[in-house]
């Protein structure tokens, strides 16, 4: 194996490694009697005027963006968020019930919505108000944006898949059979092509009387 | 493709030499009846047609749906619960086979047989074709199995339309498990400390027999409730049962004023009405 | 800015991502004026004999390792998803189909799907729902997604193995799916609303870059 193809394992390995690699550590995926250090030393001449630099740190070798492109680079505390379980709940319920209220929304999931949770929704640019709701108190109305339509790849909010395709795609699955039977005890095969979340209206009645 | 397929019909006019060519198969050659091991009788069939070793334009259909019969004969005797999937097949390939070997009847509404035999052949090399696709798709380099990505990105700043990260598996799967909850959702009602009419009822007919005078409907409410609710209740069915009495003609009511007390006394039986 | 200076930033940026990015995104990062393209193609140059390549997928750039290094730094013992003979059948067939319904599906392989096929694929990120077909039940289509492009390192779902054979010997025509079709001489369904392969993937849910 001659010196080029050696360069080559080791800037792929240091490449798709997860952290930097020792010499030794790369010498071991080398030919014996391969002199890792020269070729690291090589790679980091080839690399010294590129976007990208081989670095040795603590003894151990890493691609590196150039510093002088740092500024190409985000910061680490900018890093993207998870949304919490509520709030992707939420964001479901809005999608597959909209026009909702949050005092609906609160009825469907059982528990309380905080206003922080819808917030979080209309930051990120996926839950707007769409209107009030013609009833007592004229309570807001959610429903989900263009922005959300982009971000799941779906034409109009018809697209969502419905409970029986859910059902058949093995969504609804996973969680537990017993529970399962249950769910499909209530209708077989309740094909709700059109809205998708009509089928959802018998959820009033489970309302806890006390 | 028809012009491929070489069962012309007027070769089948003598047994065809290839219909017997399957009982001098080696036992190995043939398929082992293992039902488990396939996904439905169009696996078996494209499996069958494979043991033609030609191509699958060129698979004999007659032959096909004699092995295909065979298959599922000894399947059956194997396991009497057959899928209703392989009894349809064979009940149509039995058909196909029948119209294969009568003379074509002119039918506008009706395929004909060679057509029927030719879709069937279109499916199968469909199915053989997707397969190989398949093959070949995952023998592909692989990313993160051949090929690789850089293994500690670094984040980069480009315009991002979107802060969070949510997938539309995760908010699918969200959905599906809360609705997955609340079709179990346990609806606890609780049970009400309630007074009912019945008892009002059985309480003041019982009392009014003692109490022949006007008094306040209040003098009947049973003594000793310390639960707002259920005083709440008592009186309402008390009243209830004032009104029920009045009605049956047992007892009297009076007010003499809005919202002033309510007398009830009791009404001693008319004999007339009764015999009424 | 010269050449130089735009080639080291976009490969800086590229570098640094694990993911593709479109020449706009990476056009974005440059003074106004550039030719990414041209300085994407010079980059790829200046790469193609290394360890590590750049490679367009998905229509998009990214560094990989290069293809001939595979067998250095296959990761044998890695939690490789195993998928079932199901659902690489299943996923081939909404590759070349797509968009595709779940009972088109089940017509070509001539047997149900079952439950959790589609859901193991959705969970790969390598299908997802596109959209609903114009026809009675406005059933849920299925394609393929840009994870599914880099997976097998794909440009577009144009340049799968063989799609053009197969749609010569019609394999990807019409799927007619009323049940026992055979018997049947149903015309498949006219309408097939999106073109099967004319359909860019280029929605744009995936310009996140993280």
């Amino acid at each position: 194996m001659n010196h080029h193809e050696q360069m080559r394992i080791c800037e792929a390995l240091l490449f798709a490694s997860d952290r930097p690699l020792s010499s030794i550590a790369l010498a071991e995926q080398l030919p014996e009697g391969s002199d890792a250090q020269a070729i690291l030393e090589d790679l980091q001449k080839k690399y010294k005027d590129s976007g990208v630099n081989l670095v040795e740190v603590a003894g151990k070798w890493m691609f590196q963006t150039a510093a002088d492109l740092a500024f190409l680079l985000r910061k680490e505390e900018e890093k993207e968020r998870k949304l919490s379980r509520a709030a992707v709940e939420t964001l479901a319920i809005i999608a597959y019930h909209q026009p909702v209220t949050r005092a609906e929304i609160e009825e469907i999931r059982g528990v309380g919505v905080s206003k922080g949770t819808i917030d979080v929704l209309m930051e990120a640019v996926w839950v707007k108000p769409v209107g009030r709701r013609r009833t007592p108190g004229r309570p807001m109305t959610y429903g989900t944006t263009e922005d959300f339509l982009v971000q799941f790849g779906l034409n109009s909010v018809k697209d969502l898949p419905g409970i029986s395709e859910l059902k058949a795609a093995g969504f609804l699955d996973n969680v537990n059979t017993s529970r399962l039977n249950l769910l499909s005890d209530e209708k077989p095969d309740e094909e709700q092509p059109d809205l998708p979340m009509d089928d959802d209206e018998s959820s009033s009645e489970e309302q806890v009387i006390s | 493709m028809s012009d491929d397929w070489d069962n012309n019909i007027a070769d089948f006019e003598m047994p065809d030499p290839r219909l017997s060519r399957l009982d001098d198969l080696d036992d190995e050659e043939r398929l082992i009846v293992d039902i488990e091991g396939f996904e439905g009788p169009l696996d078996v069939l494209l499996a069958l047609s494979r043991t033609q070793k030609v191509d699958l334009k060129q698979i004999s259909i007659l032959e096909l749906v004699k092995q295909y019969l065979e298959f599922v004969t000894k399947a059956r005797a194997l396991r009497l619960e057959l899928a209703a999937d392989y009894l349809v097949m064979a009940a149509w390939l039995a058909y196909l086979k029948s119209r294969l070997l009568l003379p074509e009847e002119e039918s506008e509404d009706e395929l004909s047989a060679e057509e029927l035999a030719a879709r069937l052949t279109h499916q199968l090399a469909r199915l053989n074709a997707m397969r190989e696709r398949a093959a070949i798709l995952m023998s592909r380099n692989q990313m993160g199995r051949d090929v690789f990505a850089r293994g500690a990105p670094e984040a980069v700043i480009i315009t991002r339309y979107h802060t969070y990260e949510l997938s539309m598996y995760e908010l699918l799967k969200a959905y599906a498990e809360h609705r997955t909850r609340e079709a179990v959702a346990d609806i606890q009602i609780f049970k009400r400390n309630v007074y009912t009419l019945d008892q009002a009822i059985e309480r003041l007919s019982d009392m009014l027999g003692l109490a022949l005078d006007w008094t306040s409907l209040e003098q009947f409410l049973p003594s000793g409730i310390e639960d707002a609710q259920l005083i709440k209740s008592t009186k309402a069915s008390m009243f209830s049962a004032s009104l029920e009495l009045a009605k049956m003609g047992r007892a009297e009511l009076e007010q003499k004023q809005q919202f002033g007390p309510l007398f009830i006394r009791g009404r001693k039986r008319d004999p007339k009405e009764e015999e009424n």
